[in-house]
């Protein structure tokens, strides 16, 4: 795709911090003990348990099946055994249930499934359910199934496929490593991907600070017949709505999904996922997540196992030089913090990132002084100012009229306040609120 | 199988800060925007200063520390936090010293600071609530109460020390053919300490365009409109009107547009809304020099149009990105 | 004739403010101000009661208190023709907008003594200039000027009170007393206005 | 003819025309109104806390005078109140028992784990950041919603714990709703004596967050033998508001975690919690 990438309005350039890591090669993490596996990673209905105290599984092997459509299965990071079915703080700081496994040593192998060598041939629906098998979510943010965006309800149609390669948030770099290192599996993946919805090519978006990963994914791309696209550094670029902008110059409507402009949008590390499902048979057991922050003696890139706990991660990189101020699970804009450092790798974890005591955003709540910065900066074209102020005199009607709901939480209104004003958990609350009065009325 | 190696330091959980997204933040803090407004007034600063000597320094020290006195003073009596420090009372106060004569009384720059800080700020709650300009609620204020000190100017004089008690009348006080562009331009003319040099006060509004600190649609807006109408004016009727170039120049109109006007907590905050406010500010400015009985309508223009910023705020809510009108029926 | 117009509106809108330059119609004016919605039912009102009763009244002044040398009984018949009306308006609005009505509540009845009203009325008939007071057009476009300017002063005034609702106004002030300071200083702002005609 | 006459016979005319006009004006923007509302209205206690479901006691007093709501279902008004309603309306009123507001959580600052919380100062936005930061994910955040949506004043934070004051709770359940943590219900209110703890977890995992939280040891229940006062629900003991026990139990049980608590002592902040 030739033609210059369409800019969305608003946005922010934060410092990048990416050099941290990003030279950085993925390097596989060793075989720790024990592994706890976070049960409900997916946004749908939870996955129904298959396997019980003291049970031995095999790597790859089911621990948990799709509770429904909007759900997909778990499997096992290593062999070993079923030590207890219990509890850790989830990422959200709340306890979930999760499946503890010892691991024997072994890491002997026992995938469910075979691989789908020929897949230019298979039968489309049969790369669909063995992605649904691999219990692949969307690897990027929210753990969005990924069969389910690729079966459009009846009536809708998809004619275009987008693959996000921004990496928009600052200090992550490992979707910039994968493209690098991994350019073929990640083509290949949306080459699959490509086929299950039948479409002839789809596009990668990358942002333009990663130039290596352009070259890398392009040396590799035309043989797939799979198209990337450079994109301006923009903060949130990486965003669903504005990808599709920047890439289609389509709008998706307020309260609607990419689908409602018939495009289907996956992380890179989806389609690095895809391709190890199909060809190699491999269920959605570990992931490329980048461990960073100043604070971190040795900050890199590592293929991490799901249920790894995050101390580990931590030790991985070399520890601490000093206390950090803030843990977080992916990003620092739209990242969430922990208190725990028993939190484990999901399948969407992009990042674990520790930061530092001097550049962590402290929020104090000064007065807002209707600067306009947030007005500007807001990727949705919102206005963040009045809507918190209808917020916090608990307007929640005056914030619905203000389109609260059209809010992405990117956090770039939060990032640019001179106030330091809560902005981006006032919208998050305003959301809530609306959304349960909603359900009230019925 | 990992080796526990004593020397590798896990975080204290503890001591592990739990907030919401987004975890970083652009440098601007309010003082920091405050200050750089400073600074980008030193140059008209400077020229007041140059113009009027020593007499000017001590306006602008008195209203400064006068302002920051009243506010603290008030934040005391409230038991409120101290607030000085953030750098709006200081802003406040220089803006406030730039509205009046080099010769006014000690007393009105004391009486301005309080009512700039306490009637037009503190009252509504401080810093971000007050819906009119404080400096110009503060001008108005000793405008109405003392209309003989505050049209009273003194004749500026380039590197005197002192001000030599004669006066002079402002550009727009004398009658159209007398006064000279060059001369407002660099400063040399009667008026208020911040009205005398034009160059300096566009070399400051540059600088705040430039740092993205005001609107620039609303300058913009104000001078083109004042132009306009006084352009009009004058081509219909030059002997009684003044050229578009000496309106535009002379009077606290540059001041005006460039650091009260665009005021960031009474203006409104969006772009669109921006375009509104500058023309209301000029449209009503040109009416009042025109027509008015006071030669000057800068701070009435503005201070009306602060009034109807609620309104222009409302009527300029933005569409959202992939906004989609509600389809008939839909409730 | 258009000039004289002009002068008359101008001067009624901005100049001679019935509430910010001439302080009539406090009452409505800090009362029905707390929301911008019932602000903007009230001015309608107080238009439409202000200009029918300019009308009414320069006829019934012209054609039967001047001939019949009854001048003395203007404020008594402009007063009972006033409060005719408010009651007219009060029946019609409560069938036709029960909301507003609610909203407007004992507001309503009150134009009936609104000094606005009626001074708007006694000022056709006896202090303003000849036009106004000899022609019942000339007192009609008065009194709706004049009424639009209540009409402005109280939307402006009503959406910076639903501003100061959200500010963290000093206990001591909340209230009615933030908002006549505000006032003050509204008047002050119109104050720049004079003058102009 | 003196002007006098003349003057009264113009203006008579006048007032009558007038009066004719608003007559017939009257005639055809007739509105029917129902006076019963307004005495209703007048009976019910005006605070508008919304407890009864309406938009406030004037939609209320609409709802119970067309016979939709029935005097009882406000909360606020006592069983005088209602009877007073009801005689005036002619219909039969119905008995209710008065409920007050109880907050199950004893976790307070000095007993509770806590991470340090950086945001807005509110429970339910608290809430969406790790839960509200607080140990024990059931626990009270102490950012006051409850004691904010109470109309009557009745709720107190102290120690960062929401304490209701018993004897200025009227029942609105204002703060039921307010609660994100689902924390608060109405329990009748001659019951004196509660369990201060809703953590479904085990003992082991709430003794590590929450110092005076109910590790489920049974002692209550066995001090109240076969009285029945207090229910087993999981790993927590709950009150058996069909029973409930008297003051008395608390010192017959010797809770350990003194998570087993009388109302009134729990509001005057007599609990210190555990020392040891």
């Amino acid at each position: 795709m030739s033609d210059k990438p369409r800019k969305f309005k608003g946005g922010v350039h934060p410092n990048d911090s990416k050099a941290l890591s990003s030279r950085k090669a993925i390097k596989e993490a060793p075989l720790f003990d024990s592994y706890k596996v976070i049960m409900h990673q997916n946004i749908g209905a939870p996955p129904e348990l298959v396997v019980k105290k003291g049970d031995t599984v095999k790597k790859g092997g089911l621990l948990a099946k799709a509770g429904g459509f909007m759900s997909v299965p778990l499997h096992a990071p290593t062999s070993g055994t079923i030590k207890a079915i219990d509890k850790v703080p989830g990422p959200t700081g709340i306890s979930v249930p999760c499946i503890e496994i010892t691991s024997d040593g072994e890491d002997e192998w026992g995938s469910p499934f075979e691989p789908i060598s020929d897949w230019q041939t298979a039968d489309p629906a049969e790369l669909k359910q063995r992605i649904w098998d691999a219990g692949i979510v969307g690897m990027g943010g929210a753990g969005f199934p990924v069969h389910v965006k690729l079966s459009p309800p009846e009536g809708k149609t998809i004619d275009t496929l987008i693959i996000n390669g921004a990496e928009c948030e600052p200090y992550l770099t490992a979707d910039h490593r994968l493209m690098l290192e991994q350019a073929e599996e990640v083509v290949l993946g949306v080459a699959i991907l490509v086929r299950i919805l039948g479409l002839k090519t789809g596009v990668i978006g990358v942002e333009n600070n990663k130039p290596d990963a352009i070259e890398a994914l392009n040396k590799v791309a035309g043989k797939y017949n799979i198209t990337v696209q450079s994109l301006p550094v923009n903060y949130p670029q990486g965003a669903e709505r504005q990808l599709i902008y920047s890439i289609t110059g389509r709008e998706v409507p307020v309260g609607k999904l990419p689908m409602d402009v018939n495009c289907v949008v996956q992380n890179v590390a989806t389609a690095a996922a895809v391709t190890e499902a199909v060809l190699k048979g491999q269920p959605s057991i570990e992931r490329v997540t980048t461990v960073t922050g100043k604070p971190l003696v040795d900050p890199g890139n590592w293929k991490l196992r799901i249920g790894t706990p995050i101390s580990k991660t931590i030790e991985l990189a070399g520890g601490i030089t000093e206390q950090p101020a803030k843990l977080l699970l992916g990003g620092p804009m739209m990242g969430i913090a922990q208190s725990s450092l028993d939190v484990t790798v999901m399948k969407n974890t992009s990042g674990v990132l520790l930061i530092a005591q001097d550049e962590v955003s402290q929020y104090t709540s000064e007065p807002c002084i209707r600067c306009g910065r947030c007005v500007d900066c807001c990727p949705m074209q919102i206005l963040p100012a009045t809507i918190s102020q209808a917020v916090e005199n608990k307007r929640f009607d005056w914030a619905e009229k203000l389109n609260v709901m059209a809010c992405i939480e990117c956090g770039s209104c939060s990032y640019s306040c001179p106030s330091h004003r809560p902005l981006n958990q006032q919208f998050k609350r305003a959301k809530v609120e609306i959304r349960a009065g909603l359900r009230k009325k019925g | 199988m990992s080796e526990e190696t004593p020397s590798i330091q896990l975080p204290d959980p503890a001591k592990l800060v739990v907030s919401n997204s987004p975890h970083m933040r652009d440098k601007p803090t309010i003082n920091k925007i405050m200050f750089t407004v400073v600074a980008a007034m030193a140059p008209a600063l400077i020229a007041a200063v140059l113009f009027f000597g020593l007499a000017a320094l001590e306006v602008l020290a008195l209203c400064t520390v006068s302002c920051v006195l009243a506010e603290e003073g008030w934040n005391k009596l409230m038991k409120r936090p101290s607030t000085w420090k953030d750098g709006s009372a200081i802003l406040s106060g220089l803006l406030l010293g730039m509205n009046l004569n080099a010769g006014a009384p000690w007393w009105i720059c004391v009486l301005g600071g309080f009512l700039a800080m306490i009637l037009g700020k503190q009252l509504y709650g401080g810093l971000g609530y007050n819906p009119f300009n404080p400096v110009l609620v503060a001008r108005v204020g000793l405008l109405i109460g003392f209309p003989g000190i505050m049209t009273t100017w003194d004749k500026p004089e380039l590197g005197a020390m002192a001000i030599d008690g004669v006066t002079a009348a402002t550009p727009l006080g004398l009658a159209p053919g007398e006064t000279f562009v060059q001369d407002m331009l660099l400063g040399n003319v009667g008026g208020c300490l911040g009205e005398t040099s034009a160059l300096a006060l566009l070399v400051g509004g540059a600088v705040l365009i430039a740092c993205k600190l005001i609107k620039w649609e609303v300058p913009l807006a104000f001078i083109g409109t004042v132009f306009v109408i006084t352009g009009i004016a004058h081509v219909m009727h030059p002997e009684v009107y003044h050229s578009p170039f000496v309106h535009v120049l002379s009077g606290g109109l540059l001041l005006g547009a460039f650091f009260m006007a665009t005021d960031m907590v009474t203006s409104p905050m969006t772009h669109k809304g921006a375009w509104i406010f500058g023309f209301g500010c000029g449209l009503i400015t040109s009416l009042i020099r025109l027509w008015g009985s006071y030669p000057e309508g800068v701070s009435f223009a503005i201070l009306f149009m602060n009034a109807l910023v609620p309104l222009i705020d409302r009527s300029t809510i933005r569409k959202p990105f992939g906004y989609t009108a509600p389809a008939k029926g839909e409730a | 004739m258009l000039s004289e117009f002009l002068v008359i509106t101008i001067g009624a809108i901005l100049v001679n403010n019935f509430v910010l330059s001439k302080f009539l119609g406090i009452c409505p004016f800090l009362g029905v101000s707390k929301k911008l919605d019932t602000a903007l039912g009230m001015s309608g009102a107080v238009i439409f009661v202000m200009t029918l009763a300019s009308l009414v009244s320069s006829l019934i002044n012209q054609f039967l208190l001047v001939p019949m040398k009854l001048q003395f009984l203007q404020t008594l018949v402009f007063i009972v023709v006033i409060a005719s009306l408010v009651q007219l308006v009060e029946i019609m609005l409560q069938k036709l907008s029960a909301k507003l009505y609610d909203s407007l509540g004992i507001f309503l009845p009150l134009i009936t003594t609104n000094c606005a009203v009626l001074g708007c009325v006694v000022l056709n008939a006896k202090s303003a200039p000849e036009s106004i007071q000899s022609t019942w057009y000339g007192a009609t476009i008065y009194g709706f000027c004049s009424a639009l300017g209540f009409a402005l002063a109280l939307i402006l005034f009503s959406s910076l009170r639903e501003k100061l609702d959200l500010a963290n106004v000093p206990e001591a002030f909340e209230g009615t007393a933030i908002s006549l300071v505000t006032a003050g200083i509204l008047a002050m702002a119109f104050l720049g206005f004079s003058g102009l005609v | 003819m003196s002007i006098a006459v003349i003057a009264i016979i113009a203006v008579g005319v006048l007032g009558a025309l007038l009066g004719i006009i608003i007559g017939i004006v009257a005639k055809v923007f007739a509105v029917e109104t129902d006076e019963r509302i307004e005495r209703v209205g007048e009976l019910l206690p005006g605070a508008n806390c919304g407890g009864c479901g309406y938009a406030g006691c004037a939609d209320f007093a609409k709802s119970v005078v067309s016979e939709t709501a029935t005097p009882d279902q406000c909360p606020v008004c006592s069983k005088e109140d209602v009877q007073a309603i009801a005689d005036y309306l002619g219909i039969v009123a119905e008995e209710k028992e008065k409920k007050v507001a109880l907050v199950r959580c004893s976790g307070d600052i000095p007993n509770t784990v806590r991470s340090l919380y950086n945001g807005v100062r509110d429970c339910r936005s608290a809430v969406l950041v790790a839960g509200g930061a607080k140990g024990c994910d059931y626990g009270c955040l102490g950012f006051g919603s409850c004691a904010e949506a109470c109309p009557f004043g009745a709720i107190e934070i102290r120690k960062g714990l929401a304490v209701v004051h018993k004897e200025l709770c009227v029942g609105c359940e204002n703060c039921v709703a307010a609660c994100p943590k689902e924390l608060i219900v109405m329990v009748p209110e001659a019951a004196t004596t509660h369990v201060y703890c809703n953590s479904p977890e085990k003992g082991a995992a709430k003794r590590k967050v929450c110092k005076t939280a109910c590790i489920a040891c049974r002692k209550c229940v066995k001090a109240s033998g076969e009285e029945d006062h207090m229910e087993i629900d999981g790993f927590l003991i709950r009150t058996n508001y069909e029973n409930a026990p008297g003051p008395e139990l608390v010192e017959a049980a010797g809770c350990p975690t003194t998570a087993l608590r009388v109302d009134t002592l729990h509001a005057e902040g007599a609990y210190e919690g555990v020392t040891k």
